[in-house]
């Protein structure tokens, strides 16, 4: 600790603080323009100046350590005359645009004029006035505004790892731009937005929508992924007109992704149900809540009476709230069908059952942070900063305060990039990589061999690793063996590690063998459970996953009720839209063809809705309070911020209305009801066990007339449900499919032309997509997405046998066009 | 080895090559070999001799004889004369400027005279090419000695000792700055050497590289051992093409020599080095600016602390170096301390390179020991001031950080102190020196649209705050000033002063207040008289000819563009000031002094009052910010 | 280059100090020539020549050649001035190929005046 | 545009999407036209002729695939773009085997309008070469610069990236390497840098606008630098700029209509002693007397 005082109050700050963060911790405020906490100090706006009694210059408070006995001022007439001739600096070229400046009443630029700015300048003489850019989506940049801090162009680049802006020329012409002047393109993160003190650069989703003064203000948490970033939202009149990041506040501290920052939007999509809809004549009419309700409840009871509860399933949803979920689950109770699942079975839930061969029951967390003061981390076959963008922060953070970042990945990511050692296996070759980099170790013998022997199952594993030598590694994954030895070396010799992969509902290329390989690496490494980071994936899977949407005793599972016709004869389907999200939706839609009744709740009429025989309009987020757990197990509560739409209602309340329409007694009259039961709940901690459970590589298909189809999230969407935000859409609005260069040349394949995408399995099924050659992928694979219920990418996609998507060969071919 | 009889070393510095020092070379070759002296006499290419403005230089040994201004078609003659006839060439020896007395011998030519060579120790002595021989001249053995029998502490101890400051300009010690960055823990040290020189009107650091890179190289050497550095860059300007060449052949040497890279002279230390081309921008004089050039970024300042001695290059301990600075070190290892301390003051040791150009009768570079007067360097060695008749008026130095120093503080010791207390600073050692036909006002401006330019942007004092100095200028040059421009001026000076990040923005305003401080009046006479008594502003200058004076001469009737001028042979001439536009020529070409300058003409028939000056800049307006980014701005790319 | 140690520093300036005593002006001997037109005439150019061959041929150290114009003794001429260090010059006259070898011999390397041939000692120095 | 230039029709039925339109194409120099609805449409198309016709698809009346149908039977060689909401699978099936060239999602901004458009005239003109007279500013809306960068440079400067990508901070020397292979640093050889360097473009672009060394504009068969430091300044070296820009009748920066010559100025050559200097490629020229500036400059005519 060192002391020192500030404006004549003794205060303590850490060694190597600078005197602006011990200032900010002391509740001393210096101005600045050009500081953020997430990025190195750049000390260029000069307004944090301060004095340090005996100097005779000026030091920047942002990048000056403070030093034991310093005796700080911050507030002086000499620094006031200091601030106040940089202001005037500034404001000769920067517009008075104010009142038509979105920025305005939260300007840090305005504020400090009115501080300490003069009424009048004295050097008014250029007033810049470039047309604004506002051709790409989302960012506006309006550079007349722009004082050069660097905000953006660093946050872009030193902390978001993206560098798509840049200072362009040098001196007073200065510009921040994207390279060579053409249109931003980007993560669209919106992190420069929230960043820039001026009005310089502004989301155009927000433009001219409201004052800053007249809009209320209210956290809450982000919907789609499961890092549970803290949204501060700006309502107006109702409606939520923006996101933003404050520091300091929940998980993220400020920081957000694109989906977060700008994907709220679906909760006003116009599309919005409004009324209940039932089914008369083979058409969904619109009807009063009774009615539906009692359509509901009667159709039900006669599939009861006809095939006893064991006929009805029902499915949660990761999307809904752990309220939501519990209310379905106890409705599951009450009926006595044990037939309850949710989507997460095809990732989380995959991933957890092959977690709980090593490391035993307790349901795996991830701790966002964990990345941060690690030696080496291992990304396995995962884009983490696309599937969890704020935990990938975290990582390339690590990165850049010098772990090795290891990543294992087909593709050339922003991940990869921002590796130090990148493995380029074939897809789906994750497996293979992992055993032979642990027979790598114990080849090498980079290991605790006494302890790892101790360990229950390490006969097996070693025996099993003998299929993965050098050779057959590098044959099966393309990577040369030398590279796989000297990454395993990294790895193993390090302090301390890491490894991180994800597997959601879409991920084609892997499964949960390789949840057991990594799981395995880092038990032989002598690490426990916490070095293995696998995130559930959206924003209340865990928190479903928790409020127990699992098949019950002898309930069927998800893979049961949606893909074999007759499993059940009526399912409920809460927030979920499994014909256009999950995989084999030609299988799903087969198998609820088959359904005498099909009960759904939706925000919008979806592909499921439109085959239900009622559909119930729920409310979104942001219009019901509620609680979502995110991948770290954190459950975080969250208020209404927005009017309802039409006549929706809370999923919870529709169910708890649904059950007393059933004369089913939940005993759950409100939502406190539903809290307390929740509270009641003892979570399951068990303690963790550590034992090796081999994993063995399955073939991949390849053969040379067909490639490899690697269903790939984006970085602007989340599930289904974020190709409902207008935002979003505008940055990547439909499926496309991305293949090689080499791959488009054979097949005659020009880019943007669309393409026949059709599976080399039976049941053939085809979709038309456009396709964009790409520079990042490798020959034999195309990738897309299963975002778009357009595209009915999913229809390609089949189940595998452990649950989820499976891996398939498709034959491309130019469309005629 | 050979051996001859004559050498005759031929200045193969940038300025001698670009007045044709290798054509005279080809031309030697070729009579050396048809006279059949070619293993009599050998021709060697030497790095710069300083006096540039007379080049080619050739100096003949034995004897010390100077050739200046040599031409190929002087080469037949001076090979007869000199190595046939064994007469050495008057026509082609240097001149006093007084009674044109030809003196042959190079080291009594006033220039040469008054100078210690210490940092130039070896220029037109060596062929820069040629580790052998400068190995021949001591070279390395300074470094064996540093590596091979001095500790650490001992290094730096006697180069603290020996007082030596930093010659980039701020003058810190070297020897403290080696001391810290030394005791500064880390698993990777850098040693930096700075040939980025780009002081406008300096160019020794060219002239060392160019004739002496080894004397860098071993500095550096010797440097590495003491801060524990292992890999070290030269950065240079990418216009000193010459300068790379040389470095990059001597670091290759050194290097197949075994006095640079692995285990140096077997000592068991190891300096890798490179040279790093700079890509052109000022400010990468500025260390931390230098160092982001280095890691392949922009080349802006970071703010200090944390000093490089502990946050440098790639966030490692570094020391940064001048070019003159290393070449000092091997005489200070070899000849200890006090030696070097024996000249120069007792706050500023040994000698300075200084470069002198200007309106100076010699221009070029001269070292002297620190502590001498100004007025030794600009009279005795730089022959006072070149056009007949014209006085002194100030010299400049320091460039854009620096200032103007007036003929009544020509008795100033040049030391870093003495400099600093005129309110100009010793900065690389570039001497500007001026006459009294230039306007102080523009030179003032000239400097602020250099910064002005060369500011890379970073923070808001030095990136609008010298483009709003410079606007200010250009509407006092054009006969825009009004009352309380030099009091703004000076008010703005001091903030910019007190709040700009790194040097280059802190000492922006210097050439503009030091021009204030000793020549306020004419900034006074540009503001309210309109009048440019120099006539460089041309807005502000009316011709005219004296009649008592002229005598009909009809030089400036010839000269002038415009056909201005009219008048009979022997009787006085006249401008016709409608037709006039200001250029100056008349004025230059006038031998007798009989062109008078006058205030501006356009706003001295506006009436020059104030009301009209107003006037004046409502109308000049817009026109004027049209002008001033025209000669700001560098083009956009 | 081969790798360097320090005995081989001191070896290569062993080396060169003949041609930096040249350019410092430091020497033991000094030869001029003479090569006034009258001096060429007789044949000094071959003179200077065989001074040349010899020198290199004798290894000598620390001896500078150098011309200088007529020196006024037209009727001896081929002419040279041997300078020893610390000695006076001594003139030598109608010179021989033969006889400025053995005068480099004596007197530049044996360090004694050929006075057989020496034409006068203890003159002006030559330029 | 021209009379016979290249013609667009927008069919929509709501107004603030031919609006939009408009602002967008007629922004980028397009010649541009609106139709509220399909009938509007087919009475325009009667009347003149349009070379590209971006429909929307749901229309009350005649809707977009009656108008693409009409359109294939009556006006086989119009390009035809769609403007669509979200299109289903079925409805791309359909819009293919009519022959479209694209479709655009909407909402769309107006980089996505844009470039569709580009791309959508290189396809009509590969089917009619030089039918339509497209400024460099349609083709390439972004930012118009020659980029004739040799193809067998690529191989060339991969090479030096090669040799470089692993080196830190070794961006600068490859850019000189490409500016000295190139004569200059045009876009294209940027991109390459950039993604072989793995250096993000607007780095790359923010580095090569910061350093004076560096242009991204070719520069004359001979440069011009005028020296502007110090002792070139008080020996007049701004009228020998002075006198060149108008000799040459270009600015700083700029290049001579023949290409002959470029002007640039400098900071400081280091060569004081012969001031004022002025270096044409690599001669220099001192002691210049700013009257005979053009003279040096003819030498190389």
């Amino acid at each position: 600790m060192i002391e020192l005082t500030i404006n004549g109050k003794p205060v303590q700050a850490e060694d190597g603080a600078t005197i602006l963060k011990t200032a900010k911790a002391n509740g001393i405020k210096i101005p600045n323009l050009c500081w953020d906490k997430r990025l190195r100090p750049y000390g260029g706006c000069r307004l944090c100046v301060v004095e340090l009694e005996g100097q005779p210059r000026l030091f920047a408070a942002c990048s000056t350590p403070v030093q034991p006995g310093m005796k700080v001022l911050t507030d002086t007439p000499k620094l006031k005359k200091a601030r106040q001739t940089v202001l005037e600096l500034l404001l000769v070229h920067h517009p008075l645009d104010c009142p038509v400046c979105d920025k305005a009443g939260e300007c840090d630029l305005q504020d400090l004029a009115y501080e300490y700015g003069k009424p009048e300048g004295r050097f008014i003489r250029w007033r810049k006035d470039k047309p604004a850019d506002v051709r790409g989506p989302l960012i506006e940049l309006n550079s007349n505004r722009c004082i050069l801090c660097g905000k953006c162009v660093r946050i872009c680049a030193e902390h978001q790892g993206r560098g798509a802006l840049g200072f362009m020329g040098r001196g007073f012409p200065t510009v921040v731009t994207p390279a060579f002047g053409e249109i931003l393109e980007c993560d669209y993160c919106g992190q420069c937005v929230d960043a820039c003190p001026t009005g310089a650069l502004v989301a155009k989703p927000y433009k001219y929508k409201a004052r800053a003064w007249y809009l209320d203000e209210k956290d809450s948490i982000c919907s789609y992924c499961g890092c549970g970033c803290t949204l501060t939202l700006g309502i107006r009149e109702g409606k939520i007109l923006r996101a933003r990041g404050e520091e300091d506040k929940g998980v993220s501290d400020g920081n957000l992704c694109g989906r977060g920052r700008f994907g709220f939007d679906y909760v006003h999509d116009p599309a919005r149900l409004k009324t209940p809809l039932v089914r008369k004549d083979g058409e969904l009419v619109e009807t009063t809540w009774d009615e539906a309700m009692k359509y509901a409840a009667d159709a039900l009871r006669e599939v009861i009476s006809r095939g006893g509860a064991q006929s009805v399933g029902a499915i949660g949803s990761h999307r809904c709230t752990m309220e939501d979920n519990h209310m379905l689950k106890r409705f599951m109770t009450v009926l006595g069908s044990g037939n309850l699942d949710y989507s997460g079975a095809f990732g989380y839930g995959r991933a957890q059952k092959a977690w709980e061969s090593c490391f035993g029951a307790a349901p795996h967390k991830i701790d966002l942070k964990s990345p941060l003061g690690k030696q080496a981390i291992l990304v396995v076959d995962s884009d983490i900063t696309v599937t969890h963008p704020v935990f990938g922060l975290n990582i390339m953070q690590a990165g850049r305060e010098g772990a090795h970042i290891i990543t294992s990945d087909f593709r050339e990511t922003k991940l990869t990039r921002h590796s130090s050692t990148w493995l380029r296996n074939r897809p789906g070759t994750g497996i293979a990589m992992v055993n032979g980099i642990m027979k790598a170790i114990i080849d090498g013998g980079m290991f605790d061999k006494s302890a790892a022997e101790k360990i229950e199952g390490f006969a097996a594993l070693a025996a099993s690793l003998e299929n993965y030598t050098p050779e057959k590694v590098s044959a099966m994954t393309g990577v040369p063996a030398e590279n796989i030895a000297a990454a395993a070396a990294t790895f193993a010799k390090v302090g301390s590690r890491l490894i991180v992969m994800s597997l959601g509902t879409s991920d084609n290329t892997k499964n949960a063998d390789l949840v057991r390989a990594v799981a395995n690496l880092a038990i032989l490494l002598g690490d426990g459970p916490e070095s293995v980071q696998i995130p559930a994936e959206y924003a209340n899977t865990l928190g479903a996953w928790s409020a127990g949407i699992r098949p019950g005793e002898g309930g069927k599972s998800a893979s049961s009720m949606l893909y074999e016709p007759g499993s059940v004869n009526a399912l409920i389907v809460m927030g979920e839209d499994p014909v256009s999200s999950f995989p084999d939706g030609g299988g799903i839609l087969r198998a609820l063809k088959s359904l005498d009744l099909l009960i759904v709740s939706a925000i919008t009429m979806n592909e499921t809705a439109k085959m239900a025989n009622v559909v119930f309009p729920a409310t979104s987020w942001g219009e019901k309070d509620g609680t979502f757990m995110n991948a770290e197990g954190r459950a975080q509560r969250m208020l209404r911020v927005s009017e309802p739409t039409g006549m929706s209602m809370p999923d919870w309340q529709i169910i708890r209305n649904l059950s007393w329409a059933m004369d089913k007694e939940t005993d759950i009259r409100s939502i406190e009801d539903i809290r307390k039961e929740m509270a009641d709940v003892a979570v399951a901690t068990e303690a963790s066990v550590c034992r090796f459970a081999p994993a063995r590589q399955p073939a991949i298909p390849a053969d040379g007339n067909h490639v490899l189809l690697a269903v790939r999230d984006v970085l602007q969407h989340s599930g289904s449900m974020s190709t409902r935000s207008e935002a979003l859409d505008l940055v990547v609005r439909e499926a496309v499919l991305e293949i090689g260069e080499a791959d488009a040349e054979r097949l005659g394949i020009a880019d943007n032309a669309h393409v026949k995408v059709t599976t080399v399995s039976q049941p053939h099924y085809s979709v038309y997509l456009k396709a964009r050659i790409s520079d990042e992928l490798v020959n034999g694979v195309v990738t897309t997405s299963m975002h778009f219920p357009s595209g009915r990418v999913n229809t390609l996609v089949g189940l595998a046998a452990d649950g989820g998507a499976a891996p398939c060969m498709v034959r491309i071919e130019a469309a005629s066009g | 080895m050979e051996q001859y009889r004559a050498h005759l070393m031929i200045c193969a510095g940038t300025g001698c090559v670009a007045s044709g020092s290798l054509k005279v070379r080809d031309a030697l070759d070729v009579e050396i070999r048809k006279r059949g002296l070619e293993k009599e006499v050998k021709v060697v290419l030497t790095g710069c001799n300083g006096f540039c403005a007379k080049g080619p230089i050739i100096a003949v040994h034995p004897g010390e004889i100077f050739y200046q201004v040599v031409k190929p078609e002087d080469v037949p003659l001076l090979v007869e004369e000199h190595f046939i006839k064994g007469r050495p060439v008057e026509k082609l020896m240097y001149k006093m400027p007084a009674d044109k007395k030809a003196i042959p011998v190079m080291n009594e030519i006033p220039f040469f005279k008054h100078q210690v060579l210490r940092v130039l120790r070896n220029k037109g002595m060596i062929d820069p090419d040629s580790i052998e021989e400068y190995i021949a001249r001591d070279g390395y053995q300074a470094a064996a000695k540093a590596l091979l029998e001095m500790s650490q502490q001992e290094i730096i101890d006697t180069v603290k000792g020996s007082g030596i400051r930093g010659r980039g300009g701020a003058g810190f010690p070297t020897g403290l700055k080696w001391e810290f960055t030394s005791k500064s823990a880390a698993d990777q040290k850098y040693l930096l050497c700075n040939g980025d020189e780009g002081d406008p009107g300096a160019f020794m650091d060219r002239s060392v590289m160019e004739a002496d890179p080894h004397s860098v190289i071993e500095g550096m050497v010797i440097g590495s051992k003491a801060i524990g550095a292992t890999k070290g860059y030269i950065y240079v300007r990418a216009e000193y093409p010459l300068a790379v060449e040389r470095l990059k052949k001597a670091i290759k040497d050194a290097n197949e020599a075994g006095l640079l890279g692995r285990n140096i002279l077997d000592s068991g230390y190891d300096f890798e080095l490179d040279v790093y081309l700079g890509a052109g921008a000022f400010v990468c004089g500025e260390e931390t600016a230098l160092m982001r050039s280095i890691e392949g970024q922009r080349g802006m300042p970071r703010p200090r602390p944390p000093f490089p001695a502990h946050k440098g290059l790639w966030d490692k301990p570094t020391v940064l170096n001048n070019v003159e600075t290393f070449a000092q070190i091997a005489p200070i290892i070899l000849n200890g301390a006090d030696w070097y301390k024996s000249l120069g003051t007792e706050k500023s040791t040994g000698t300075k390179v200084f470069a002198l150009t200007g309106a100076i009768t010699n221009v070029g570079l001269v070292e002297v020991p620190m502590g001498i007067p100004l007025r030794t360097i600009i009279y005795d060695i730089g022959g006072g001031i070149s056009k007949k008749g014209k006085k002194f008026k100030a010299v400049q130095m320091g460039g854009p950080s620096g200032g103007c120093i007036p003929e009544h503080l020509l008795d100033t010791p040049v030391d870093f102190d003495s400099i600093n207390a005129t309110g100009a600073i010793m900065g690389s050692g570039g001497m500007v020196v001026m006459d009294e036909d230039n306007c102080m006002v523009s030179l003032a401006k000239f400097f602020l649209g250099f910064t002005a330019d060369e500011s890379c942007g970073k923070c808001p004092p030095c990136r609008v705050g010298t483009r709003v100095m410079l606007d200010t200028l250009i509407d006092i040059t054009e006969g825009r000033g009004k009352p309380g421009d030099v009091e703004t001026l000076l008010d703005l000076c001091e903030d910019i002063k007190a709040t700009s990040l790194c040097g280059l923005g802190q000492t922006a305003p210097n050439p503009v207040l030091t021009t204030i401080k000793y020549f306020r009046e004419e900034y006074e006479s540009h503001i309210h008289d309109k009048w440019c008594k120099t006539g460089v502003c041309r807005d502000l200058a009316s011709f005219e000819i004296d009649a008592a004076i002229c005598t009909g001469c009809g030089v400036c009737a010839r000269a002038c563009p415009q056909k201005a001028i009219t008048g009979e042979k022997k009787q006085p001439h006249k401008i016709i000031q409608e037709l006039c536009i200001q250029c100056r020529t008349c004025y230059d070409r006038c031998k007798f002094g009989s062109i008078k300058i006058g205030p501006g003409l356009k706003f001295a028939k506006a009436g020059a009052t104030n009301a009209a000056v107003a006037d004046a800049t409502a109308v000049g307006g817009p026109a004027a910010v049209a002008d001033a980014t025209a000669v700001g701005n560098r083009g956009e790319k | 280059m081969a790798r360097l140690t320090i005995d081989d520093l001191k070896r290569i300036k062993e080396k060169h100090k003949e041609e930096f005593s040249l350019r410092e002006g430091g020497y033991r001997a000094k030869v001029t020539v003479h090569m006034g037109t009258c001096g060429i005439a007789a044949g000094a150019r071959e003179i200077m020549t065989a001074l040349m061959a010899e020198l290199r041929e004798a290894g000598a150290e620390g001896v500078i050649v150098a011309t200088s114009g007529c020196a006024g003794l037209c009727s001896k001429e081929p002419l040279a001035t041997v300078e020893m260090h610390g000695q006076p010059p001594v003139k030598y006259g109608e010179l021989t190929e033969a006889k400025i070898k053995t005068i480099v011999k004596e007197h530049v390397i044996g360090g004694a005046p050929v006075e057989k041939l020496a034409l006068v000692t203890g003159s002006e120095t030559a330029y | 545009m021209t009379e016979n230039g290249l013609k667009i029709l927008v069919v929509d039925d709501e107004s603030i999407v031919i609006r939009s339109c408009e602002i967008v194409l007629k922004g980028a120099g397009y010649h541009m036209e609106g139709a509220l609805g399909g009938r509007e449409a087919i009475l325009k198309m009667e009347k003149e002729r349009y070379d590209l016709v971006f429909t929307d698809l749901k229309m009350p009346e005649v809707d977009g695939i009656t108008l693409i149908r009409w359109l294939r039977n009556s006006r086989p060689d119009t390009g035809i773009v769609i403007l669509t909401g979200y299109p289903s699978q079925d409805t791309i099936k359909e819009a293919l085997g009519l022959g479209i060239i694209d479709y655009v999602p909407k909402p769309f901004t107006p980089a996505v309008l844009l470039d569709v458009t580009r791309r959508a005239v290189q396809w009509l003109e590969t089917r009619k070469p030089g039918a339509f007279a497209i400024s460099a500013e349609m083709s390439s809306p972004a930012e118009p610069v020659r980029d004739d960068f040799p193809p067998a440079m690529a191989a060339e400067l991969d090479k030096v990236i090669a040799h470089y990508k692993h080196i830190p901070g070794s961006l600068i020397p490859v850019l000189q390497r490409a500016q000295e292979m190139i004569g200059w640093l045009p876009v294209a050889a940027l991109k390459r840098v950039s993604k072989g360097m793995n250096i993000p473009a607007a780095e790359v672009h923010s580095v090569v606008s910061f350093y004076s060394f560096f242009t991204m504009k070719p520069r004359g068969d001979h440069n011009i630098r005028v020296c502007l430091g110090t002792a070139c300044y008080v020996k007049r070296a701004e009228e020998i700029l002075r006198n060149l820009k108008e000799g040459l009748g270009i600015g700083v920066g700029e290049v001579t209509p023949d290409r002959k010559f470029s002007l640039e100025e400098v900071r400081c050559l280091g060569a004081c002693g012969l001031a004022p200097v002025v270096v044409v490629d690599h001669d220099t020229f001192g002691g210049i007397d700013p009257k005979n500036s053009m003279e040096i400059v003819e030498k190389y005519r």
